[in-house]
């Protein structure tokens, strides 16, 4: 695919050849392996993943919060390569340039310091701004994210709010300096339905507003097709589909997002069993050839087991390139 | 189906003595976790019980077996009253009622081998020699799809799905009548969940197994129910066969759990007729007067803050179906 | 939090009358003349009679045991059998030595403890940590007295031999009469005690910043973009320091215990070294008094130690 | 995917055995605890090889014309005492009494510790309450001045001062236990075996005890060089061993009234007694890192002063 000018424009963040692994007393872990993806301004990009996947891995991985591993590839915000920025630097724009919120709202913040006194904390970090204007600001942006009576609720503790209220505060914290893009690493998996409904809503509520893009991590396609523009499917460190979520979700490519989609139960599943993926997660110690999926497939063919097929591109929906790394794929593509 | 009654729970209250704060102001109260709940079983169904965290449904699990003692209400099992029975009373019931857990890895013991985990049905109820005990367990291992040659191995070196088919085994080793099923597959992954799915729903075919089956998830819950009943905080407030509450919702709050299901569709996010709750589920410590869910239904009046609803049929061509709320959804309405 | 204090006081009064009741049990049960360990070997039937019947021994057990109660809900502590001196009036004039080399060795301890475990966790596994984890495990190893008889052989002997006479033994000053002096006779035992407990809190502060720096909070920290000496400081820290202050509560209860031992090896003229002659003499009184006074400092420190954990932690106030 | 052969899994203890094994410092330590044993057993042959007893005072080749002790050399390895005793002989022979003293008084303080605190956190309710406040009163005692008063009015020797050790010490492993005890006690696989029926006895026995086994084992690894440590505070006292038994804590006290003209009786015994502790101290951190239980550092019984 061909780049142009304008196209560079919208691209936010621009990560390519991505490699992240860690040394265990089993061997080299290969966490995240040739992962490339891009983040449009305005836009949401969905990362769907088992545990284990390397989804949270990859992002945290970019903005420097993952310490003691090997790190390769590329990532380009904002024209500077985040992977060759030193730590001071990183630091500048974690937080202004990039801000995340993470799984569990309830260990995110820290227990002793003041709701409030946390979100000033990221203002100050940044900005050069008196203590009394962070505070009046931390209690404008509790009120954006629908904490009731801000003004009070500003000095209180982690453990007076609810999960459901702590999340909406870290997401306070995360927009309080405009960030161009926000990480949202599995923001509601560990809260009800109905709490996650409300945080998603908010979400989408400060990307019409604000116009900031979202990388969306979950294992959740049901959030996938809440919130996201475009999916990237991740497996055992790899990107195993990328495509629109329409197209996605529509058309399936890949034998394990078909499968993802098919062992969820739903409506015409009744009384029937689920269609399941068969055995279990591999193992991401490296040294394992072809692709990490092929024990589980069905469909597997005999180049599975010996040749990682790449990511490439399937007939284009309109714009929006449709990738699946899988040779049965490709070979059905194939003119 | 038969209507066969194995399990008859009448007005079950299970109270908790909690410590609410430390230090200086720490104070007892009491807290009502399961608030007079009534539910039948009848021998070979599933039935569905659903809410959010905190609602009570782990604690009635447990009111069932009889790990707790019941504060009011009465337990009765097969025709035998066990509201009050001792452990040694209660001992051969054991192996008529089973439980399977949540956590696939608090719910084995770290330090033990999987054949003796395994075994401790036979071991703990005499059942059999301790010389074809190794035959019977591996038997199960096959049973539940184990490699029985693992019989040695520890649970640290099993997946999180193949952990939860031990605990499966060790539920059906003695070929119990009923199983309480507590959230089994809500910390696996997507493609591991219907794997036990499948599991649970053969092994209900071969054995013959009632199961009370709890989860948060209304789509797994639709899956393998044939009838469900709606928790919320201690009370169930709806309770109708499996495509009644899907189709023919009543009250308010399974309408709103229903509608913050994300969807799975491709265009569901912008589709999506918005009906989400506000705030989060009250404390159980001080649940709000008159029906519970007051606060936070858009159909409340002010005869909902004062009188408690009762659980009732609304329909009689609908005799299955019982609702907890004065101004039910009538059939069809949207929500 | 009035409701909360009586409870803790009455406690506190509990343990101490079962530390009372315990030593005067244990020194009765054990079949001995007091009196004549007091009179002397040679005193006569007649000069026995006359001890016994002043302190009391010649009373059943159960009124001596109610007289000893009695005087010590009035604060009195008795006099001791071999000089005569009001408990009161001993303790009275060696807390101060005590009390000078408890406050500087806890300010020096906490000071050398924290500080290095913090240095040790900030960068684990590092050349910096196996040195600081291995001399804190080195002294954590030492008895005191130990440690007190090395740093005499090293920092007063060696240089003594050399003709400088740095920090020598036996000796106090009133720190009221010369800062200077007072100092000079105390760094030495200051040492020992702050290098002992010092290696403790070396030990807890590093495995409590480890544990706290791999929770989620210290991630959210760094994804905010603070610098890392803020996230070890202001967020890590903060979370170590209730098992510090835990452990502070176990180590001023038993400060007394401690200064025992430094004491009698530096020969400081403190309470401890009072209660070691006290115990060595069998003067009932004198031990009775310390220990009582110890326990009560325990109680003490226990009350202390909840009060700063309710400062310290949002979640125990409530 | 591994060969199905492999019957036999490697369970958490085995794991934890083979990261002992590679980790250089437990091994290390494991060697120094193996000699000081080996010392410890080999104290009487030691004495024949030098034909010097332990207490027997050698007044014309132990002294020197003055009186003052003999430095190490031919004659006395180690060099002698004030009153002309060998020292490498009574270190040996001290090594005899630590080693002793530490075990004993551990394993006392954490089988005590252990079985009280599994009581106390399963059986829960007034068992529980009554266990905690006995380990609160303990815990609240001021132990070295009540261990010196008690062992003055007893009069001092080996028992007391172990049975003193043991009871300063139980405590704080029950505390700990119990924690444990009723954390376990809260887990899913303990109500899978209530669910199926279980009693006490297999609860408490085969639940639990092999969870709080890690922590009992860290405990009593890092108890002995505690209490190692209390014996010879207590003996440098006056109030543990009495002379002329030697221990390392009453020959360090000796050494007191020496250091400035004889080094070795500081030094020796010094040394002993801090490779000891030391290697001990070393094995348990090993160990619990071994076993990776999420303690906190530190543990504080009656030894550290």
């Amino acid at each position: 695919m061909s780049m142009t000018a304008t196209d560079s424009e919208h691209v936010l963040l621009d990560v390519r050849d991505l490699n992240v692994s860690f040394d265990s007393p089993d061997g080299v872990v290969e966490a995240v392996r040739n992962v490339s993806f891009k983040l449009d301004q305005g836009r949401t990009l969905g990362i769907v993943g088992e545990s284990g996947s390397g989804k949270s891995v990859s992002t945290q991985s970019i903005v420097g919060l993952v310490q003691g591993a090997r790190i390769s590839g590329q990532a380009r915000f904002d024209g500077r390569d985040l992977l060759m920025l030193a730590q001071p630097e990183l630091r500048a724009i974690r937080g202004p340039g990039i801000a995340m919120i993470f799984q569990n709202p309830m260990s995110c913040l820290h227990p002793l310091y003041p709701v409030g006194w946390q979100i000033m904390e990221m203002i100050r970090a940044h900005q050069s701004v008196s203590r009394s204007q962070a505070r009046l600001r931390a209690i404008e942006l509790l009120g954006q994210v629908g904490i009731p009576r801000p003004d009070v609720r500003v000095d209180d503790y982690p453990h007076q709010y609810s999960g459901g209220m702590l999340q909406r505060a870290m997401i306070a914290m995360a927009i309080a300096l405009n960030p161009r893009v926000l990480i949202a690493d599995e923001p509601t998996t560990a809260l009800d339905v109905t709490v996650q409904a409300q945080i998603l809503r908010l979400l989408r509520h400060i990307q019409e507003q604000f116009g900031t893009a979202i990388i969306m991590i979950t294992h959740d396609l049901g959030v996938v097709s809440e919130i996201a523009d475009d999916v990237m499917v991740m497996y055992a460190g790899r990107a195993m589909e990328q495509a629109s979520r329409e197209a996605l979700l529509r058309r399936p490519r890949h034998p394990y997002t078909q499968g993802l989609l098919r062992s969820r139960p739903q409506a015409d599943s009744l009384g029937r069993a689920l269609t399941s993926i068969p055995g279990q997660p591999p193992s991401l110690i490296a040294g394992a050839r072809g692709c990490p999926f092929q024990p589980r497939c069905t469909q597997a063919i005999s180049r599975c087991a010996t040749d990682m097929p790449p990511l490439a591109v399937l007939a284009a929906d309109g714009n929006d390139p449709h990738r699946s790394a899988c040779w049965l794929t490709q070979a059905e593509d194939a003119p | 189906m038969s209507n066969d009654v194995l399990l008859q729970l009448t007005g079950v209250v299970k109270e908790f003595t909690v410590k609410v704060g430390s230090g200086f102001k720490r104070r007892k109260r009491s807290l009502q976790a399961v608030a007079g709940v009534d539910l039948s079983l009848r021998r070979g169904e599933t039935l569905g019980l659903v809410g959010e965290s905190g609602c009570g449904k782990s604690t009635l699990a447990r009111c069932v077996m009889r790990l707790f003692a019941v504060d009011s209400g009465r337990v009765v099992f097969d025709g035998d009253d066990l509201t009050h029975a001792s452990n040694a009373v209660l001992k051969p019931y054991r192996r008529r009622m089973q439980m399977v857990f949540q956590d696939p890895y608090g719910s084995l013991n770290p330090r033990r081998r999987v054949g003796s985990i395994i075994g401790d049905p036979f071991r703990i109820q005499g059942v059999g020699s301790a010389a074809d005990r190794q035959a019977k367990v591996q038997e199960l291992m096959q049973l539940v799809g184990l490699n029985p040659e693992h019989y040695n191995r520890f649970p640290g070196e099993f997946s999180g799905g193949q952990r939860q088919r031990i605990g499966i085994a060790r539920a059906i080793a003695l070929r119990p009548e009923l199983i309480v099923c507590d959230e089994p597959v809500s910390a696996l992954d997507v493609s591991i969940q219907a794997q036990v799915l499948n599991l649970l729903a053969d092994l209900q075919k071969e054995l013959g197994l009632t199961y009370l089956f709890i989860s948060h998830d209304l789509s797994v819950v639709r899956h393998v129910s044939d009838r469900v009943a709606v928790m919320y905080l201690g009370t169930i407030v709806e309770i109708a066969p499996s495509e009644a509450i899907y189709e023919r919702t009543r009250h308010p709050y399974t309408s709103a759990l229903l509608s913050a299901v994300p969807r799975f569709e491709a265009d569901a996010g912008t589709a999506r007729v918005e009906s989400v709750l506000s705030g989060d589920p009250p404390s159980p410590l001080d649940p709000p007067s008159g029906c519970r869910f007051h606060p936070r239904c858009p159909r409340a009046q002010d005869r909902c803050r004062h009188e408690v609803p009762v659980l009732r049929v609304g329909n009689a061509d609908d005799p299955e179906h019982l609702t907890a709320c004065h101004f039910p959804l009538v059939d069809g309405d949207a929500s | 939090m009035i409701a909360y204090l009586l409870r803790r006081a009455a406690w506190g009064a509990l343990v101490v009358w079962l530390v009372a009741t315990l030593v005067f049990v244990v020194y009765f049960a054990v079949p001995r003349d007091v009196a004549r360990l007091i009179a002397g070997r040679q005193a006569s039937e007649e000069t026995l009679a006359v001890v016994r019947a002043r302190l009391g021994l010649d009373q059943p057990l159960i009124v001596q045991y109610g007289r000893y109660l009695g005087r010590l809900t009035k604060g009195d502590l008795g006099e001791s059998f071999i000089t005569q001196e009001p408990v009161t009036t001993i303790i009275a004039r060696d807390i101060p030595v005590t009390a000078s080399l408890a406050i500087g060795g806890a300010a020096l301890w906490l000071l050398l403890g924290i500080s290095a475990g913090v240095v040790a966790a900030a960068r684990p596994r590092s050349r910096i940590d196996r040195a600081i984890t291995a001399v804190a495990l080195f002294f954590y190893s030492m008895p005191s007295f130990l440690v007190g008889q090395l740093l005499l052989f090293f920092l007063f002997f060696q240089f003594y031999l050399a003709g400088i006479e740095l920090f020598p033994p036996g000796s106090y000053v009133p720190l009221s009469e010369d800062p200077l002096q007072w100092m000079r006779f105390l760094i030495l035992p200051w040492l020992t005690i702050a290098l002992v407990t010092g290696a403790i809190y070396a030990r807890l502060t590093r495995g409590a910043m480890l544990e706290a720096l791999g929770e989620d909070y210290i991630r959210t920290a760094r994804a905010k973009g603070l610098s890392e000496r803020r996230v070890i400081l202001r967020h890590a820290l903060r979370s170590s320091l209730s098992p510090v202050v835990t452990q502070f509560g176990i180590d001023i209860g038993s400060l007394l215990g401690g200064a025992i031992v430094t004491e009698v090896v530096f020969g400081l003229p403190g309470l401890g070294r009072e209660v070691v002659q006290a115990i060595l003499k069998q003067d009932l009184p004198v031990i009775i008094g310390v220990t009582i006074l110890s326990s009560a400092l325990v109680v003490g420190a226990n009350l202390l130690v909840d009060l700063l954990h309710a400062a310290l932690d949002p979640r125990v106030r409530v | 995917m591994k060969q199905t052969t492999e019957i036999r899994g490697r369970g958490p203890w085995q794991l934890a055995y083979e990261r002992l094994r590679r980790d250089r410092a437990a091994i290390g330590s494991a060697i120094t605890i193996l000699i000081a044993v080996l010392v410890a057993l080999s104290a009487p042959l030691l004495a024949q090889i030098t034909g010097h007893p332990p207490t027997m005072q050698f007044g014309h080749t132990g002294l020197g014309p003055t009186g003052i002790p003999v430095g190490p050399g031919a004659e006395f390895w180690l060099g002698t005492d004030g009153l002309g005793r060998d020292v490498l002989v009574r270190i040996a022979y001290g090594t005899r009494v630590s080693l002793l003293v530490g075990v004993v008084a551990s394993g006392l303080a954490v089988l005590i510790g252990a079985v009280v605190g599994i009581a106390a956190g399963w059986f829960g309710g007034i068992v529980d309450t009554i266990l905690s406040r006995l380990m609160d009163v303990v815990l609240s005692l001021p132990f070295l001045v009540l261990a010196l008063a008690l062992a003055a009015l007893v009069g001092p020797g080996l028992g007391i001062s172990i049975f003193l050790i043991a009871f300063f010490s139980w405590a704080t492993v029950g505390r700990v236990v119990r924690a444990e005890a009723k954390s376990i006690r809260e887990r899913e696989y303990v109500q899978a075996a209530r669910a199926l029926g279980a009693g006490n006895a297999h609860i408490m026995f085969v639940e639990m005890l092999p969870m709080v086994g890690a922590t009992v084992i860290v405990y009593a690894t890092l108890l002995i060089p505690a209490s190692i440590g209390f014996e010879a505070t207590l003996s440098f006292l006056g109030l543990g061993v009495p002379p002329p038994t030697p221990s390392w804590g009453n020959m360090l006290a000796d050494a007191m009234a020496y250091y400035k003209v004889a080094w070795w009786l500081l030094l020796f015994p010094g040394a002993a007694l801090l490779g000891v502790t030391y290697a001990f101290n070393v094995l348990g951190d090993s160990v619990r890192d071994a076993l990776d239980p999420k303690h906190d550092q530190t543990i504080k019984p009656g030894g550290q002063s």
